[in-house]
């Protein structure tokens, strides 16, 4: 079984490897091939890994295995450990699947692009990343699998790096990333220097002989890589200037697996978080802000690729709020989800602008319903499902974390829950807004020249864009079954043993009323995208909101949060480095200044040969007066 | 039977041999890199050879000059092995490198190479303070005579530089040494281990000085910017790849045992000024115009990362400082290297001139991007591994101090990120399209990919050497760890 | 009596010394270091030093003097020059050392109690007791003078042969010299450029 | 009745040889005048060898006063005869290799025997009458030799200038000399020693004498403020016999002096020691600084041999055993590094036909490899860098001083070796000038080869001191053991 | 004896100083060679006079050897002096300034 697991975390890492060092000796279609065929095994073999851990009894299902000792210092060890528990196998699935899925989808997309063989090595390089992440045993190993999705999302979303915008935006993710890194690995180091360890086991067992303020400072730490990971505010602006990636990339790791990890740290983190309640409920605010604000700002946003981008974040923050709340399991239903729905509407996302041979402006396009049947039905799919409309999948996923908070009860689980509400209010229009500008009203005139000669050509997408896109409609339509209040309880059942102090479980109850008040909210926001958006109109009028022109503006700019850390980071620390580098290196690392010290001594020396004038008398008269000095020196002294 | 002995003479006489016996030029190169290869398959067999836990091995112990108490005095343990190793290695693409770029007068660049590579073996490996001297001093003269002969336009008013600064600090340290070797009680011994806990502050303050330059430690470092942007590329790759590493190693395996004592009395000193260094070397690396500029002050601060890791005094620290050493030399040596590739082909290495090389060169973008990334510690990588030994270590001393550091590392990002994107990414400079070989290719692909793999085999499996190096590391700082736990 | 004798042989030893020093002509010069010589020579008798006198006057008077007179006459005019006053700190440092010294030796003497002399027999100071000493006690430094000496004829005789030089006036020489040193440097710049125009196949 | 005194003939025979050789090489030059004279500077060469053979086979045996106890044979004399004899043989090697040798060679060799025999009496001197007699033996020789080229304007110039201020120094030396007799009543080492051990502390007659004594002596020496001929002489002497001035002078006058002072001036070290340290803080300072500004190469050594004489003053002061030996060994490791370079100059000067500068030097280490390897061997050398016999003077010199507790003077040293290395570099940057062609191109002349050969013994000797100096420094002990042995 | 020793070591010290300011003042080359006669003289008056004070001859034996080295020196310096007017060169000290700096 564990061999399993391990050959599934191989194989991604000897596809990039072969593809880097093969390179242009592939041909240009083989590496696509090669790439999802590797993806395909992996996700075969964690399948079937999966299969075999749900065979056995409960109390033996976390494994546990070391590679090899990866690092030692001392007392400090780190192994290569895996472990493997039911949270690890959804992941695996998860990353595998989806990954497949969207490794398929790229041959069509990349095709023609020179650089094709590049970009599945990276993909594959990804997702070897993330599977490290998901299947490590020891937070160290995480920690490496944590900064290598950062490295290989850099990558990716720079992946076409001539565009700065794209190179821009890569550095920002990975700046980003690297404060989560930094955050992430000074929380491992308590932990090391309060438990003594570092690998799961150790640091479960003694979470909960931490005193509370020691947990919530480690368990604060982790937050901070798992916000910067997932996007979450404060640290969450990278997200949207990621889009500048090529599309399946904004598919497999902004929407699908990445951007989730941080979910993950927290629900694989849960014995620690629970021994510190405050880093919970801060958890919980911070993805009840992010929720609200995301959406806000997603209404205004005329890129197709930032509005899901916005509406990721969103959903992020709802299963922080999820596992902010205790319910691990729904946090990771809605991950589980929403993994679906979004690459979904992601992968639909990018046959629209492959139609529209690469635009992504919204006001561009509409009307693509006739061109695009396939398409609009798959995203609409995918769009009921984000806004939860039953028996879709999201519905079931987001319902489950609200009613969680319901069942928890406590003031802010309240605000938690009318957050969430207000949240799937703002879901419904900034979904329908996307929808009914791109497919339904009057065609703009860039996409009447554009998309009906080009699906006349080539239709739709190439087959192998549009089979994966199928197949995720399907399951965004149907994966929600898995856990219907009442009646079905596979996934929480499957989540419950890995969390040992037990999670929050709504009763059924509970979870039917706030399906029938969220979905009564999804329509109305659908209902009041309509109203707003479904009308004729001149594409170039600007899309407001709302008739304050300073939300608007605040929202256009995403709320100022990319000025705040030009002022209050960036720029102090550029002029900082140049005054350094201008004013203050030269003086304190010369201290000892060789210019002036040759200055000073050649001009010493040139006193002293000043008097070496070649004049035997000048000479005869420094001896005589030498040794008059010294004879009056000596007399002094002895007299 | 190959002792650390042979490990110096072997290079010592096959670098006079070339640098006087007029072979043809080509001749010359490759015996010079066949010796520099031999020198790697040696030190490879030590490092298959060696028992961590058995301190000083494959040693050689001699009377040299009895009238003095000066022994013949050579060993290698964990940490003098590691870095031996790394050492051989760079040497041998340096010397690859040249090769490939043709420099002229062969003789005399690989004589000296190999020379400086002996040196380097007699600093790793000496147990005798007038040995350790010898190579110290001693391996500045090639070093120097290649960065005044083969540097680049203003390169008297480097080597004046650095010889200002290195021999000011050598020379007080050989003051020191004798002191602390002629007042033995038993009459003169020049011996490490005779030396242990006798000197006073004056004589540790001439030995930290000496080592504080090599380093270069912050706000020693004024020499570094001139030595590394003239010389020749090979040369900036020893120089800061290994030879730096000689005042790293010393600071370790001479002043904090020798002087355990002061080293823990003082250590608030290293650790500030390592701390200040970290972040300022990262934070002018950010501002330089051209890759060698932010190479170098990368490496001022890494250094004084490691120097910082040394004086925490702790298990981590010594070890991650050890490793971190290693990492340091394969990434600067190779980084060099490339740069040195880089205007070589395209006549500069300024930023507002370069860009857009990735363009259809992949070999050079993945070697770049490999080493960049572990340049800049992504996690997984073997530098992030050290880095994290130390911030451990750092952490475990004081958590603000661990949390400062970290800084440092989000710095590092930022600064490498910068450096690859100019060189690798946006637009193409206005040299780019002036390039005559369009990629990395053969000889110098050759000569930067032996460092590449060796970094990510040890992120692979970065134990293979900590678990070598850590007893050792260990017995080093034990004395001073002692004495700041008593304070 | 020997404190008349005294004062005016010291007398006249110091103004004989200063015409030496002060004296344009070189010939004057050596003629004032004659009679410095005779004045010495009757301190020292009057010091009971009677072979040293003696050997001062021969030596001096015999040898020495005879060689310079020689040289005088052979290098002629050009041995003229006047004091130099061109740099008059020159002037005014030379005569601070030589008053610095002066009054040091003298106060040091002055403040020194030496004790009476010794009481010397009749021999003391005679060819006799002092060429006794010289071939006993101080046979090494007898014979090292003879070395000295003989070295010095060596010498003499490499430094002095050659061919006879014509005679010419300051200004002359000094234009000559000019010539011949500004004709040098244009030669030798001449070579240098045309080794470094040459190529470097032809160097070789 | 007079008796004759006794003397030893065995134990001056090495004396006996070279002035049997001086008069021979006379005798056939007379007879051979006109034809090739190259036999004349053999026989020289043979008088050396059968010098320093005597003396060699004397070594060890007891000490002897002979002469009517004007000269005593002891270790240390024996030693300056070896070393003399050496650095008479190379020289005359080195002669060989310049033009006017075939037309006076013979009387070259002469009177360097007969300066020879003075340098070896000044080192036995057991009077203050054969101190100055030999002294002005090896002085009269040497204003001979420095003009000697009658051909060049400078060498004659050189001649005078040492011969006005040279006879100055002299008549200090019989000044001092004579007051001493003054205060004791005798010019013999133990009379006065004896006299002056009576004498009240501080007499200013006695204290008059020293001075002057000691200024004669540090003239010769060229130590601060009597250093002013140095330059001039060593530029205009021909350059062989600058190389002899430079070692074998510099030998017998820190003999003579080092003999004075532990004999008959012992009793009143306080009142020249503060006076010497005085004097070599100064000599070390300025010697450094003024050469740092030298364009020619034989005036920067002159220099550069100023400093070196004010790093022997160290030893001097130090004095004892200790101090003796390094002040031993480290004129021993001078002397072949003066005449190597010297020789190497010599060389240049053939190839150049004109004076050595740094200009004229400019890549002419790449016309002639091994001279130019040499020069820099001989450099780094005086800079005192590891693995010469220069080092190790430095490190025995500066190792007494710390032991004996003057460790700031050790410093001095030190700081002034750091100035000291950016001089050599200058030429060393020089002769390996990449971007310049040089002037002059290597051929072959009659007596090159045994320059080469002298090079190459000097080199030999220089590498050997540094590598192996064992044999060096007990035999450096054996003969200071005479000067230690007086206090 | 009725002058005391301190009488002719100061005319001694006198004619030092002159000859010492002879060699620091003129620049005519034979002039300097005379002077430092007188220096010499000087300083053999010393020796005589210390050699009656102290009863010895070794002064005096002294001040024979200071005379046969002067008439060698002198040798060796007229020499100089004639060889530098072969080579045409001006008898001027100060004018020997081809080595220096």
């Amino acid at each position: 079984m564990t061999g399993l697991v391990w050959t599934a975390l191989a194989l991604p890492l000897a596809g990039a490897a072969v593809l880097a060092v093969l390179g242009t000796r592939l041909p240009a279609r083989g590496a696509g091939w090669l790439a999802s065929l590797v993806m395909l095994v992996a996700f075969v073999c964690s399948a079937i890994a999966t299969i075999m851990l749900a065979s056995r009894p409960h109390e033996e299902r976390a494994v546990v295995e070391t590679a090899w000792t990866w690092l030692t210092a001392g007392s400090f060890q780190v192994g290569l450990e895996l472990w493997f528990d039911e949270l690890t196998a959804v992941m695996l699935l998860v990353v595998t699947g989806i990954g497949f899925l969207i490794h398929v989808y790229s041959i069509g997309y990349m095709r023609g692009d020179e650089q094709e063989r590049r970009f599945f090595a990276y993909l594959n390089l990804f997702v070897f990343s993330m599977l490290l992440l998901v299947v490590s045993g020891d937070l160290v190993l995480l920690l490496a699998g944590w900064g290598l999705v950062g490295l290989s999302s850099y990558l990716l979303i720079g992946f076409w790096h001539q565009k700065p915008s794209a190179i821009k935006a890569a550095k920002k993710a990975f700046v980003m990333n690297a404060i989560g890194d930094v955050g992430l690995a000074l929380g491992i180091l308590l932990l090391f220097i309060e438990l003594g360890t570092t690998a799961y086991t150790g640091v479960f067992a003694g979470a909960g002989s931490l005193d509370s303020w020691t947990a919530t400072i480690a368990a604060l730490l982790l937050l901070v890589g798992a916000v910067a990971k997932s996007a979450q505010l404060p640290l969450h602006t990278w997200l949207p200037d990621a889009m500048e990636g090529p599309t399946p990339v904004s598919a497999l790791i902004h929407a699908a697996t990445m951007v989730t990890a941080g979910v993950y740290l927290i629900a694989r983190m849960n014995p620690l978080f629970h021994a510190a309640p405050y880093a919970l409920e801060t958890i919980v605010v911070i993805g009840v802000l992010g929720l609200l604000m995301a959406g806000a700002i997603a209404l205004v946003q005329t890129d197709i690729k930032r509005i899901i981008a916005f509406s990721t974040m969103s959903q992020i923050a709802y299963m922080f709020v999820g596992v902010g709340l205790g319910a691990y399991w729904a946090g990771i239903f809605h991950l589980f989800t929403h993994a679906f729905f979004k690459a979904l509407l992601f992968m639909g996302a990018g046959l629209v602008i492959h139609a529209l041979h690469g635009e992504q402006d919204v006001r561009n396009m509409g009307g693509l319903r006739s061109v695009m049947p396939k398409t609009y039905f798959c995203m609409l799919i995918g769009a009921l499902a984000l806004v939860g409309i039953f028996p879709l999948s999201g519905g079931f996923s987001k319902d489950a974390i609200l009613a969680s908070a319901l069942e928890v009860g406590t003031p802010l689980a309240w605000v938690a829950y009318i957050g969430g509400l207000a949240g799937a209010l703002l879901t419904g229009i900034y979904t329908f807004r996307l929808m009914f500008l791109v497919f339904h009203r009057r065609m703009s005139p860039y996409a009447e020249a554009v998309a009906p000669t080009a699906v006349k050509h080539h239709g739709e997408g190439p087959s192998s864009m549009l089979w994966p896109v199928y197949i995720l409609t399907l399951g965004a339509a149907v994966v929600g079954l898995l856990q219907v209040p009442g009646l079905t309880h596979v996934f929480f059942d499957w989540l419950e043993p890995i969390a040992p102090a037990g999670m929050v479980e709504p009763s059924a109850a509970q979870e039917w009323l706030t399906t029938l008040v969220a979905v009564s909210i999804g329509v109305a926001g659908i209902a009041i995208a309509g109203h707003l958006y479904l009308r004729e109109f001149d594409a170039t009028e600007r899309m407001r909101l709302g008739r304050g022109r300073l939300v608007d503006h605040a929202l256009e700019h995403r709320l100022y949060w990319d000025d705040l850390y030009a002022v209050a980071f960036e720029r102090p620390a550029q002029w900082l480095a140049a005054v350094l580098r201008r004013d203050v290196d030269r003086p304190v690392a010369g201290w000892l200044p060789t210019d002036g010290l040759g200055t000073l001594t050649a001009f010493l020396g040139r006193s002293v040969s000043v008097i070496e004038n070649g004049v035997v008398r000048s000479y005869a008269l420094v001896i005589a007066l030498g040794m008059a000095g010294l004879l009056l020196a000596l007399l002094v002294r002895a007299g | 039977m190959i002792t650390a002995t042979t490990l110096i003479t072997v290079p010592l006489i096959a670098g006079i041999v070339i640098l006087i016996v007029p072979f043809a030029q080509r001749l010359a190169g490759y015996l010079a890199l066949l010796v520099a290869l031999g020198m790697v398959g040696a030190v490879a067999g030590f490092v298959y050879r060696f028992e961590p836990m058995a301190g000083y091995q494959f040693g050689d112990d001699a009377e040299w000059i009895p009238q003095l108490g000066i022994r013949w005095s050579v060993a290698l343990d964990g940490v003098g092995l590691a870095l031996a190793a790394v050492t051989a290695l760079v040497v041998a693409c340096a010397i690859g490198y040249g090769l490939w770029a043709r420099r002229d007068r062969t003789h005399a660049t690989f004589g000296l190479l190999l020379i400086t590579e002996a040196f380097l073996f007699v600093v790793f490996a000496a147990r005798d303070l007038f040995v350790f001297y010898v190579g110290f001093e001693g391996m500045l003269i090639p070093l120097l005579v290649l960065l005044a002969v083969w540097g680049g336009d203003e390169r008297r008013k480097a080597t004046v530089q650095v010889v200002a600064y290195t021999a000011f600090g050598t020379l007080l340290m050989l003051v020191a040494i004798l002191w602390l070797g002629l007042t033995a009680p038993d009459g003169p011994d020049f011996s490490m281990a005779a030396a242990v806990g006798r000197g006073n502050d004056l004589v540790f303050w001439a030995f930290a000085l000496a080592f504080a330059i090599k380093s270069p430690l912050f706000p020693f470092h004024g020499w570094v910017m001139p030595a590394y942007r003239q010389s020749s590329p090979e040369v900036a790759a020893v120089l800061s790849g290994v030879a730096s590493k000689a005042g790293g190693f010393a600071f370790l395996a001479v002043l904090v045992p020798l002087f355990p004592e002061q080293s823990a009395r003082y250590a608030w000193l290293f650790i500030a000024l390592g701390l200040i260094g970290f972040l300022w070397g990262a934070l002018l690396a950010f501002r330089q115009p051209d890759g060698r500029g932010v190479i170098a002050y990368s490496s001022i601060a890494q250094m004084s990362f490691v120097v910082l890791g040394i004086f925490l005094l702790n298990a981590q620290g010594s070890t991650g400082a050890t490793f971190q050493m290693v990492n340091h030399a394969l990434v600067s040596a190779a980084l060099f290297l490339l740069a040195g590739w880089l205007e070589s082909q395209a006549g500069s290495g300024d930023f507002r001139r370069l860009g857009g090389l990735a363009r259809s060169r992949p070999i050079l973008a993945t070697v770049a991007l490999v080493l960049g990334m572990a340049a800049l510690a992504v996690p997984g990588s073997s530098v992030f591994a050290s880095e994290f030994l130390i911030l451990l270590a750092a952490f475990a001393d004081a958590w603000w101090l661990g949390t400062i550091a970290s800084l440092g590392i989000v710095l590092a990002a930022m600064y490498m990120l910068r450096w690859i994107s100019a060189v690798l990414h946006e637009r193409e400079g206005d040299l780019v399209g002036q390039l005559r070989p369009p990629d990395l290719r053969s000889g110098a692909l050759l000569a930067v990919l032996p460092l590449a793999l060796a970094l990510i085999a040890l992120s692979v499996a970065p134990a293979q050497l900590t678990e070598r190096v850590d007893p050792s590391s260990q017995m080093m700082v034990a004395g001073a760890f002692a004495d700041k736990e008593a304070r | 009596m020997g404190i008349v004798v005294f004062f005016l042989a010291a007398f006249l030893a110091i103004v004989s010394a200063l015409a030496v020093v002060s004296q344009k002509n070189p010939f004057v010069s050596a003629l004032g270091l004659l009679g410095n010589l005779v004045s010495l020579a009757t301190l020292m008798l009057l010091l009971e030093a009677q072979f040293v006198a003696a050997a001062q006057v021969i030596v001096y008077a015999g040898a020495i003097m005879v060689m310079f007179l020689f040289v005088i006459a052979y290098v002629g005019p050009r041995g003229e020059i006047g004091p130099g006053t061109r740099k008059p700190w020159q002037v005014v440092l030379a005569v601070v050392a030589g008053l610095l010294v002066l009054i040091q030796i003298v106060l040091v003497v002055w403040t020194t109690d030496f004790g009476k002399p010794a009481s010397v027999d009749e021999a003391f100071g005679g060819p006799g007791a002092v060429g006794q000493a010289f071939v006993t006690d101080y046979l090494l430094a007898f014979e090292g003078v003879s070395v000295i000496l003989f070295m010095a004829a060596v010498a003499g005789v490499i430094l002095g042969a050659g061919p006879r030089p014509k005679r010419l006036t300051t200004d002359q020489v000094m234009a000559k010299e000019g010539e011949a040193e500004a004709r040098r440097r244009a030669a030798s710049r001449a070579a240098i450029e045309a080794a470094r125009e040459a190529e470097p196949g032809e160097v070789r | 009745m007079i008796e004759a005194p006794n003397v030893v003939v065995l134990a001056i025979a090495p004396e006996i040889s070279l002035l049997v050789g001086a008069s021979l090489v006379l005798m056939v030059a007379a007879f051979l005048r006109g034809r090739d004279r190259g036999i004349g500077v053999l026989l020289g060469i043979a008088a050396f060898a059968v010098s320093g053979g005597f003396a060699i086979a004397a070594w060890g045996d007891p000490p002897v006063v002979t002469v009517a106890e004007a000269l005593q044979v002891d270790q240390l004399t024996q030693a300056v005869r070896i070393l003399v004899a050496g650095c008479g043989l190379l020289t005359l090697l080195v002669a060989l290799g310049w033009p006017r040798m075939r037309e006076a060679g013979a009387e070259y060799a002469a009177i360097l025997l007969f300066a020879a025999t003075g340098m070896t009496l000044i080192a036995g001197s057991n009077s203050f009458l054969t101190l100055f007699v030999a002294l002005e033996l090896f002085s009269i020789s040497l204003y001979v030799l420095c003009a000697f080229d009658r051909s060049s304007k400078a060498s004659l110039e050189s001649g005078f200038k040492y011969l006005v201020l040279g006879t100055i120094g002299s008549i200090i030396l019989v000044y001092g000399a004579a007051f001493l007799y003054g205060a004791t009543g005798s010019f013999q080492f133990d009379g006065v020693a004896a006299g002056l051990a009576e004498a009240e502390p501080g007499a200013w007659l006695v204290a008059l004498g020293v001075v002057l004594v000691l200024a004669g002596l540090l003239f010769k020496i060229g130590a601060l403020p009597f250093h002013m001929w140095v330059p001039d002489v060593y530029e205009g002497a021909p350059t062989s016999v600058t190389g002899f001035m430079a070692a074998a002078t510099k030998i017998a006058a820190f003999v003579a002096l080092a003999r004075v002072l532990a004999e008959p001036l012992a009793p009143v070290r306080d009142t020249w020691e503060p006076v010497l340290v005085v004097v070599a803080v100064a000599t070390i300072v300025v010697g450094n600084v003024a050469a740092l500004v030298q364009d020619n190469v034989k005036r920067m050594l002159a220099y550069s041999s100023i400093a070196a004489a004010g790093f022997g003053l160290i030893a001097i002061i130090v004095g004892g055993e200790a101090g003796s030996r390094a002040l031993l060994f480290y004129l021993a490791a001078y002397a072949p590094m003066a005449i190597g370079a010297f020789a190497v100059i010599t060389l240049h000067e053939r190839d150049h036909r004109g004076v050595t500068t740094l200009e004229s030097i400019r890549a002419w280490g790449f016309e002639r490899p091994f001279a130019g390897l040499a020069l820099v061997v001989f450099l780094l050398g005086f800079a005192g860098f590891p693995l010469t016999a220069g080092f190790l003077g430095k490190f025995l010199v500066a190792g007494s001083a710390v032991e004996s507790g003057w460790a700031w003077l050790a410093v001095v040293g030190a700081i002034g070796s750091v100035i000291g290395i950016a001089y050599y570099l200058r030429v060393i940057l020089a002769l390996y000038d990449r971007s310049a062609r040089s002037g002059v191109h290597a051929a072959g002349a009659p007596g090159l080869a045994s320059v080469s050969i002298a090079i190459a013994l000097c080199l030999a000797l220089v590498i050997a001191g540094g590598a192996l100096p064992g044999i060096g420094i007990d035999w450096a002990g054996e003969a200071a053991r005479v000067l230690a042995a007086g206090r | 004896m009725s002058v005391g020793l301190p009488f002719y070591l100061s005319v001694s010290a006198i004619l030092f100083a002159i000859g010492l300011v002879g060699v620091l003042l003129r620049r005519s080359p034979l002039t300097t060679l005379l002077s430092l006669e007188v220096m010499l003289n000087s300083v053999n008056l010393t020796l005589v006079a210390f050699s009656r004070q102290v009863g010895g001859s070794d002064g005096q034996v002294f001040a024979l050897v200071v005379m046969g080295i002067a008439a060698a020196e002198v040798v060796v310096g007229l020499g100089l002096v004639v060889a530098m007017t072969r080579r045409e060169m001006v008898l001027d000290t100060d004018e020997l300034r081809s080595l220096s700096g």
